[in-house]
């Protein structure tokens, strides 16, 4: 219920910012469209959330931001490198994440991140599957993530 | 303004619309799409009538007058098609009723046949060259769709290259379009005559009028555009092949005419002589296709092709009496070919096919049906005193008038050949030593069958013997549509 | 293969939110900027294709039992009744009428004509995006 | 309308009438019903005989049928209609009686079919010799052909009825279809009126026309035809699987005879011309020569007559062409020469009707009783059938031209005028005009034979019982009163031929040589049996001394070469030209509709192409404008490159993934355009679109196999590419000169109405959904309705599949 | 100097779109050619945000949004398609 | 001021674009299809990013136009780029597309043969 | 700009008119599209390219480009799309029904 409101209104801001135009009006309107469409679907909402994690995933947000740069600074290094010296490896990375929400967050996260790419989940989604486009050390690499990602975002979650 | 003149567009339109809520009620569907035709027909009798007698109607839709919005023109030309329209689609409906298995009521038949009037009717009315193409457009998804009605493998087969070779056109129509709008900066069709006699250099409009007679040709099966027809034709059910064999090709047809008598007639000595020169090939390779057939339908579907030659050779020739024969031509052959696919339908639903070589001796057996379909074929090929003879007397006429000889032998031999076709059928069908039993045919009832084609016979018959009247209002047609500042006056000048 | 969309539903289920406010938003916005019946239809069968695909079948059908067909039906009656009305004041069929009004809160707003018109569009487009798409999903023959 | 409109018409009607008749008197025989019509028309017609004599003034009575094509009803009654509206209600009584007796009502037979057909002839018969309009008279014509046709496959189960139905119909009414152009040019010739008659009465003028060549030679066409003149007589033989008494009627005296009605008729006309006078007389001698000598090798009986009826048809088509030579004298020296043709023309006209007529019905009692009609099975039927024999001897008689009976008469007539044309002082004809007598003498020689072959092996000789099925005997008397009749009329011709001489033949002659006499005056019309020893005497004796030795010596000859062609050799020509009409078709058609898309697109697309740019260089209209081309960004030509290499990559790549992923390529970079070009609408429909189809396309993948691999031929891989290539140069030949033209010219779009009037008038800020919603509205209403449709028939196409033959 | 950054902007995206159109072309696997596709989307949304710069109007918001999201859908598709030739399933595969 | 803003949204768009060309040669040269996604994925995502800022910006300030669509988008591509990388990886390799010879290692071919995952070191 | 555009969609025009002619039936489909893709950029370069605004009133401008030929596009290709997708169902459809995606194979007898 919480997070049907939420949506609600976050469907009237995204109203709001598709009309360019910030008055009540707007957003008594986009709130009444974003109420129809969640009757809408109503059966189709079925994961319950509240205020606090939609804020920290705008925080996460800002975090992709930034490890975008990083990441991208050396995706070029080794693209513009005349010689490709890489050791691409396909990598799996367990994790202590429990929800989809969570699972989902951590592979953007990896994804957008340097030299990895989520590529697949285990059927029970406890693991992810990474490839990593240069691995010297493998256990590295996992622990890396473990530290940073999924720290991260349990901090945010729980 | 008269919303008259929408009531042909509108009422199919949205018939079809309810019907397809009513998909789950086949009973429902048939009764009002009876009641929904009837209603037709007599809105198209009281329009022709108004026109008639008061002269040429334009609805401006969404109130904007022409050039800039949307117009409707009724004028006899074109509410004589959409009474005709209406005359056929009533009787291909009933014999639907009769032929057609029930499941397809179900897929939405009755919708498809009324959105097929709808493009039918609009492309008669509209004064609009771009609302023609989407009028085109709604008719041949319509058309599309009842001739892979059923989707046996030969119907899906044929209907794929009817489909390509159709949208192909569209494409060209739009090319066509493009060239004009580029060239005159207006679609409305009287504006755009406007322009066109105006323009100092007619070049461009020249290449664009003759890309529409490809278009339109291939709408209408000219040579050698004709390709798609005869094939996908023999796949549909009797009552759509009737309905399209009769109408879809005119629509092409008539908008050839609409087009080279409004706009296009500044150089007729060279667009009306192409033209008068693809009537004739046009009528002999249809007729030989005919003549080289020994299947019912398919010979018909080739006649169509034959035919449609004719009526072009009329707006070759380009005088107020080819014109007049044309326009009688088109009226006598909408109705006699729609009864003749008729007669394929309901012979096929005696004898089970329409292989010429597996039916014989069907005059002894059904002789109603036998000499129904005698008159309708001997009328088909000019013979007098029925309504082909007349339309072809008027062409072959003018044709002398003019000095141009090859057309008019070619005309007549063409008539032969088609005499011919159409006495191969009678022959193999109706003569010969009976091949049914009486316990084959004995439970189909012949009079359900027969009585949606009778009319289009006693049509035929009295479009033959009171030819009169017909003609003078046919040339009360043609002396319209050769008079372009009529129709321009009537849209422009409000 | 034993492996999860779990990424792909989450990613789903956010981003066909945003599409559906986005259609919605076209539609409405259609007679004064991009956009229209049409546009945004086919923005919301977008929307409702996404939630196919990344999903099933079978569950979004549950979700939304819709009959396309009569949507197509429905869309086309109102678009021709929309039409029909202007023959009440007389005028020809389809024209448009439009005004202003000053509401409460809301100010000057402009109603028209052309929206419930637009209306029929934009469901006629939804259902006919969506019928060919399942239908032909849905051939298993 | 008058009241002989409704002599004409009456038939018609009765036929309409008559099956009720049929099906409420089973037990009667259908033709009592019928019988009083053609006397009751006979008598009326009679009243208007000349009984006085002094010639006959012409009646007219019209009504306008369709008066805006020039086509009235107009009945017009003269001596040669008159004669020809006697044979066919006189005949056609004698006929139907006949018939009565003939045709038995049996249970499977529709016996109505056959008089509403026969009645159907008779009213179309008196139509054509009635009617003064070309037109009205063609109408009738055509009627004659169809009803005729439908009369020989009465017994439509026989396959030789139905050959002979469809030879004759396709033959006469090819004819009638010349005609109608003849007539047509006539039309014209004459100034825009149908009317044979105010036709005669400028015919100086016409003849002037250079078009009235063409338009005799059609108009002859059609009266060859009809009238079995070489070499279209081939389908009378055939035309003989009729019931007998439909040969008596149409094979011998009325429809052939039309062909020499309409000859007489515009003989006023066409006569001016000296073309005229040769066609008539070659084609007319030409057939009756070999009508004579095809009849020799007959065995059936009906073939000898059917043969003999061609040529005796060409005899009086060839008096016809002498008797035309009357017009180029302006009728001097009256009594010698041409006036006997035409005198002998319409003599033998009557003579022929009434000896073939009851020789047809004799040889149908013939085939009645004995079950066959084959000379070499019959004999000796002298004995058992005396009456018949008597009828049948008058009737060879006649025919062989043996006094005293009508046909000698004639024939003396005839070479009276053969002789007389030789000495014409025209055409060429003291150089060339031997031949005609020479012909009519040979031509005369086998018509004794035939006449006394039939005579020989029919009626003497030995009776040899086993040859037939039946029990053969004297017919009924039913049977025998229609034949006896004509006998009589045989014999009372002979003796008295004066009768007729102020009543009917003088009349019909001032029909065909109107110039004549001056209404009023009479002409002499005298025709003795005894003229002295004469040319002509002397060639009837020599006919019969050398006919007789052929006669005798031919019996020995059948094993030669001559008599195994029975079938007239012409024939072939018919049978393989119809044959190869429809193999020729066949293999015409075939090249076209190959059923291979591509062969289609092919040759639409070498026509549009050629057409199009010979459309545009006939023009000269092809232009390119360089005008504001410059400073294109180079984004836009990076797009654009782009773009192309994706285009022309489709031809070239395989994998239908590929294909897809570069069409999805297109569709994207197009829109990237369409935003280059400022259309942001376009843009958005264009994407939203696009993504649609790729994934319609990805779910049909499944129902798809990968696709197949193109043929590497190279010249079908050339001829696609140089078609398209010429269809994409027509498509920007003219588009480049399209936009040149509108440089150059000063173009006020309508769109600058919408630019305007979007927001004032619509309400509307974005102008193209203004033009969508209500400036076009009803264009959009209807591109909703075509997708509608659309998904609508997809869900038809995949659900409803038919296996084909549920329904029809 | 915007105009200027934008149009050099421009044709790096151009250069960029042509580097993800011959990577169409090499493929070798359809996989390939859908990242190449899936990348090109991505750059038609840089590229038409600069076409609203050049142009100086909004009106192309939606278009760009438009992109993106189809991009995505047609990426999903594809890559369904690509995985069991079946882009909408029928049984629930969750 | 206004200067410095212009040069801020020119190094913005110059870095996009020069990103998402980086992008477009990265896909190019990555010997297989995971290299090219990595290229895709993160350079031209970022690349567009940085464009679409400058051009928001561009509006923001210059033309006094806030357009939330770009932001949007932005936010879109966010959300979207990863899983489609996900997707196209996921099925690239279910399809046995061939990896670069230099590969080193694969866990998850291990876990589609045995059906085991590693487990996780931490307690 | 006219004329590269009038070229582009030659071009396009061109390919399609030669993918009509190929064996695959899905190929044909997809010179449908190529067609239509065609002929658009040709009414939209036709009926002019001059530099103007986008043909929305909020934007102010002196100029507009036409609007009309946008407007025409646009119905344009919903129809063509409503077409395509029809006919991409019955490609196959027929496809199932026989067996074959190649055109050379679907001809049909000779005689029909
Ligand atoms: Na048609
Ligand atoms: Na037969």
């Amino acid at each position: 219920m919480q997070f049907q409101i939420l949506i609600n209104i976050v469907i009237a801001f995204i109203w709001m910012f598709l009309q360019n135009d910030f008055s009540g009006v707007t957003f008594i309107i986009g709130y009444i469209v974003g109420l129809l469409m969640l009757f809408f679907l109503r059966r189709f909402l079925r994961f319950d959330f509240y205020f606090r994690r939609v804020w920290a995933f705008i925080k996460l947000m800002a975090l992709f931001a930034y490890k975008l740069v990083e990441a991208n600074w050396d995706v070029i290094k080794i693209i513009l490198r005349p010689k490709l010296d890489i050791e691409p490896g396909i990598i799996a990375v367990p994790t202590k994440l429990k929800s989809d929400w969570e699972r989902t967050l951590l592979a953007n996260l990896i994804s957008l991140t340097p030299g990895t790419l989520t590529m697949n989940f285990s059927e029970d989604g406890s693991t992810l599957f990474i490839h990593a486009i240069h691995v010297p050390d493998k256990e590295k690499a996992i622990k890396e993530i473990h530290d940073t990602f999924e720290k991260a975002i349990r901090e945010v979650t729980e | 303004m008269s919303n008259l003149l929408l009531l042909p567009v509108l009422v199919p339109f949205l018939a079809g619309a309810v019907l397809i809520l009513l998909r789950n009620h086949p009973l429902i569907q048939r009764v009002s799409s009876a009641v929904i035709m009837t209603v037709m027909l007599l809105i198209s009798i009281q329009l022709l009538y108004t026109i008639t007698t008061g002269g040429i109607l334009t609805v401006e839709l969404g109130n904007w007058s022409p050039p800039f919005g949307i117009v409707l023109v009724g004028d006899m030309f074109a509410s004589m098609m959409v009474l005709l329209t209406s005359i056929v689609g009533l009787a291909c409906l009933f014999f639907s009723f009769q032929t057609m298995a029930r499941i397809r009521e179900k897929f939405f038949f009755y919708p498809f046949y009324f959105f097929l009037l709808t493009g039918v009717n609009g492309s008669f009315l509209t004064g609009d060259l771009f609302n023609l193409f989407v009028f085109f457009e709604v008719m041949l998804i319509s058309s599309f769709i009842l001739i892979v009605f059923g989707g046996t493998p030969y119907q899906l087969r044929e209907s794929y290259k009817y489909v390509v070779i159709n949208v192909f056109a569209s494409g060209l129509f739009l090319v066509a379009i493009a060239f004009i709008y580029g060239a005159t900066g207006t679609l409305n069709m009287a504006h755009i005559a406007v322009q066109v006699a105006e323009m100092e250099q007619q070049g461009v409009i020249n290449v664009a009028a003759i890309l529409l007679l490809i278009v339109f040709g291939m709408k209408g099966a000219l040579f050698p555009l004709y390709f798609w027809l005869p094939k996908s034709y023999y796949g549909p059910p009797a009552a759509i092949a009737a309905l399209f064999g009769g109408l879809l090709t005119k629509v092409g047809i008539y908008a050839i005419i609409r087009t080279f008598t409004l706009i296009f007639v500044h150089d007729t000595a060279f667009t009306h002589n192409i033209i008068l020169a693809l009537a004739g090939l046009t009528m002999f390779f249809g007729v030989l296709g005919a003549v080289s057939q020994f299947d019912f339908k398919r010979i018909l579907s080739y006649h169509i092709i034959s035919q449609v030659g004719y009526m072009v050779m009329g707006l070759g020739l380009f005088t107020p009496l080819a014109l007049a024969g044309a326009i009688y031509y088109i009226a006598h052959h909408i109705i006699v070919k729609s009864a003749l696919f008729l007669f394929a339908g309901a012979t096929q639903k005696i004898t089970g096919t329409t292989d010429l070589k597996k039916m014989s001796g069907l005059l002894k057996t059904h002789p109603a049906l036998a000499w129904l379909f005698f008159i309708s074929a001997i009328s088909l090929a000019g013979i007098p005193p029925l309504s082909g003879f007349f339309s072809k007397f008027a062409l072959i006429l003018s044709g002398v008038e003019e000095g141009r000889y090859i057309i008019v032998a070619v005309s007549l031999l063409v008539g032969l050949l088609t005499l011919f076709s159409m006495m191969k059928i009678f022959i193999y069908v109706f003569w010969g030593g009976p091949s049914l039993k009486r316990s084959d045919y004995a439970h189909i009832k012949l009079l359900p069958l027969l009585a949606p084609i009778i009319p289009l016979v006693a049509l035929t018959i009295t479009l033959g013997l009171f030819a009169e009247p017909i003609f003078v209002f046919s040339e009360g047609v043609a002396a319209e549509i050769l008079d372009p500042s009529i129709y321009i006056d009537a849209v422009l000048e409000e | 293969m034993k492996t999860n969309f779990v990424m792909l539903h989450t990613v789903t289920r956010i981003v066909s939110f945003i599409i559906l406010s986005f259609s919605v938003y076209l539609f409405f916005a259609g007679h004064n900027a991009p956009g229209g019946g049409f546009i945004g239809g086919l923005m919301m069968a977008g929307a409702l294709v996404l939630l196919y695909v990344s999903f099933d079948m079978d569950r979004i059908k549950k979700v939304l039992p819709i009959d396309y067909t009569q949507m197509i039906g429905l869309g086309l009656i109102i678009a021709i009744l929309t039409g029909l009305n202007s023959l009440v004041f007389g005028d020809p069929f389809l024209t448009q009428y439009f005004d202003y009004f000053q509401w409460p809160f809301m100010g000057e707003v402009e109603l028209t004509t052309a929206l419930p018109f637009d209306l029929g569009i934009f469901l006629v487009v939804v259902g006919v995006a969506l019928l060919s798409i399942l239908t032909i999903a849905e051939d298993v023959s | 309308m008058s009241l002989f409109h409704f002599v004409v018409l009456a038939p018609f009607l009765m036929a309409v009438i008559l099956p009720f008749f049929y099906y409420k008197f089973r037990s009667i025989h259908t033709g009592w019903f019928l019988l009083p019509l053609p006397l009751v028309l006979f008598l009326y017609i009679a009243t208007y005989i000349p009984f006085g004599g002094g010639g006959m003034e012409p009646v007219i009575y019209s009504v306008p049928w369709v008066p805006s094509l020039g086509i009235d009803f107009t009945v017009y009654i003269d001596g040669l209609s008159l004669l020809f509206g006697l044979l066919i209600t006189g005949i056609g009584t004698l006929v139907v009686l006949y018939s009565i007796y003939y045709i038995a009502n049996k249970q499977d037979e529709p016996l109505q079919n056959f008089y509403v057909y026969l009645l159907m002839f008779m009213g179309a018969m008196l139509g054509v010799v009635f009617s003064d309009n070309l037109i009205v008279l063609y109408v009738f014509w055509e009627l004659t052909s169809l009803s005729s046709s439908l009369l020989i496959a009465y017994w439509f189960h026989k396959e030789k009825s139905r050959y002979g139905a469809q030879k004759s119909m396709l033959i006469t009414v090819s004819g009638g279809f010349a005609m109608l152009a003849g007539f047509a040019m006539l039309y014209v010739i004459a100034g825009s009126t149908f009317s044979i008659q105010e036709m005669i009465s400028q015919a100086g003028t016409m003849v002037q026309d250079p078009l009235i060549l063409p338009a005799m030679l059609l108009v002859l066409a059609g009266a060859f035809t009809k009238s079995a003149q070489f070499p279209f007589h081939i389908w009378l033989p055939d035309a003989m699987e009729a019931p007998t008494p439909v040969s008596a009627y149409l094979h011998s005296a009325t429809m052939v005879k039309a062909g020499i009605y309409l000859v007489a008729r515009t003989t006023p006309i066409f006569g001016l011309t000296q073309q005229w006078f040769w066609i008539l007389v070659i084609f007319g001698l030409v057939t009756l020569t070999w009508g004579s000598i095809s009849a020799v090798r007959q065995t059936d009986l009906k073939g000898i007559l059917a043969f003999s009826t061609v040529s005796q048809l060409g005899l009086i088509m060839s008096l016809l062409g002498m008797a035309s030579a009357a017009l180029h004298f302006e009728y001097v020296d009256q009594d010698t020469m041409y006036v006997t043709a035409a005198m002998a023309a319409v003599f033998h006209l009557i003579n022929h009707a009434t000896f073939k007529g009851s020789l047809f019905m004799a040889v149908g009692i013939i085939d009645h009783e004995t079950g066959t009609r084959d000379v070499r099975l019959l004999g000796g039927l002298m004995t058992i059938m005396p009456v018949t024999f008597t009828i049948s001897l008058i009737g060879l008689a006649a025919m062989a031209g043996l006094p005293p009976f009508n046909g000698f008469l004639s024939k003396e007539l005839f070479f009276t005028a053969s002789l007389n044309a030789a000495s014409f002082d025209i055409f060429n004809l003291q150089t060339l005009g031997f031949i005609i007598p020479v012909f009519a003498w040979i031509a005369s020689v086998f018509t004794f034979v035939y006449s006394m072959m039939m005579f020989l092996r029919t009626f003497t000789g030995a009776f040899k019982p086993d040859n037939y099925e039946k029990h053969v005997h004297e017919a009924p008397w039913g049977l025998l009163i229609s034949p006896i009749v004509l006998g009589s009329l045989v014999i009372l011709f002979g003796l008295f031929p004066n009768m007729l001489a102020y009543t009917i033949i003088e009349p019909a002659m001032q029909s065909i040589l109107p110039g004549l006499t001056s209404v009023g005056d009479q002409f002499y019309v005298n025709i003795y049996h005894w003229h002295g020893i004469n040319a002509e005497l002397l060639m009837t004796i020599g006919v019969v001394l050398f006919g007789l030795a052929v006669a005798l010596t031919l019996p020995k000859l059948y094993g030669a070469g001559f008599f195994q062609r029975e079938r007239d050799p012409l024939n072939a020509v018919y049978d393989t030209g119809l044959d190869q009409l429809v193999v020729q078709s066949q293999n015409i058609t075939k090249a076209q509709m190959t059923g291979r898309l591509r062969d289609y697109m092919l040759y639409m697309g070498v026509f549009i192409a050629g057409l199009g740019l010979f459309t545009l260089f006939r023009y000269d209209a092809l232009a390119i404008s360089l005008e504001g081309q410059g400073g294109i960004p180079i984004y836009v030509w990076l797009v654009t490159g782009v773009l192309l290499a994706c285009t022309l990559a489709l031809p070239f790549v395989s994998g239908r993934m590929t294909n897809l992923i570069l069409l999805g390529a297109v569709g994207f970079l197009i829109a990237l355009l369409f935003v280059i070009l400022r259309a942001p609408d376009l843009a958005l429909t264009q994407l939203l679109v696009e993504t649609v189809m790729v994934v319609l396309i990805l779910l049909s993948f499944r129902h798809l196999p990968e696709m197949t691999k193109e043929s590497k031929r190279l010249l079908s891989t050339s001829a696609k590419a140089v078609v398209s290539i010429a269809v994409g140069t027509f498509v920007t030949l003219t588009a480049l000169s399209v936009h040149a033209y509108r440089s150059g010219a000063d173009i006020t779009p309508i769109s600058d109405y919408f630019v305007e009037n979007s927001k004032t008038l619509a309400g509307g800020y974005n102008m193209v959904n203004v033009i969508l919603v209500d400036f076009r509205g009803l264009d959009t209403l209807l591109e909703v309705l075509v997708l509608g449709v659309a998904a609508l028939g997809i869900v038809t196409m995949i659900k409803l599949r038919m296996r084909g033959g549920e329904d029809v | 100097m915007v105009m200027i950054a934008a149009y050099t902007t421009l044709v790096l995206l151009a250069l960029a779109i042509l580097a993800c159109v011959i990577r169409l072309f090499l493929g070798p696997s359809a996989a390939d050619r859908v990242v190449a596709l899936d990348t090109i989307g991505i750059n038609l949304i840089g590229f038409i945000g600069l076409m609203m710069l050049i142009q100086e109007t909004i009106l192309y918001a939606e278009a760009l949004l438009i992109i993106a999201i189809l991009a995505f859908i047609s990426t999903v598709s594809f890559a369904k398609f690509l995985e069991g030739g079946n882009v909408i399933g029928n049984r629930n595969t969750d | 001021m206004s200067l410095v803003i212009e040069i801020l949204i020119s190094i913005f768009l110059l870095i996009g674009g020069l990103l998402s060309l980086v992008g477009g040669v990265g896909i190019l040269r990555f010997p297989d299809v995971y290299g090219r996604l990595h290229a895709a994925t993160k350079s031209a995502t970022l690349g567009v990013i940085g464009i679409l800022t400058g051009v928001f910006l561009f509006f923001l300030i210059l033309e006094h136009i806030f357009i939330g669509k770009i932001l949007l988008g932005i936010i879109f591509v966010f959300l979207t780029a990863p899983v489609g990388a996900f997707m196209i990886s996921r099925t690239a390799y279910i399809q046995g597309t061939k990896m670069w010879e230099r590969t080193k290692q694969d866990d998850l071919k291990k876990y589609i043969e045995t059906g085991e995952t590693p487990k996780d070191k931490r307690s | 700009m006219e004329i590269l555009m009038i070229l582009t969609g030659g071009i396009i025009i061109t390919v399609a008119v030669y993918l009509l002619m190929t064996r695959s039936i899905l190929r044909v489909v997809f010179g449908i599209i190529m067609l239509s893709h065609g002929v658009h950029l040709l009414i939209l370069t036709l009926a002019g390219l001059e530099e103007g605004a986008p043909p929305l009133l909020t934007e102010n401008a002196d100029a507009y480009t036409d609007p009309l030929p946008q407007a025409l596009i646009l119905t344009a290709i919903v129809i063509s799309f409503g077409v395509t997708a029809f006919l991409l169902v019955l490609a196959y459809q027929t496809n199932k029904a026989h067996d074959s995606d190649d055109l050379e194979e679907l001809r049909g007898n000779a005689d029909e």
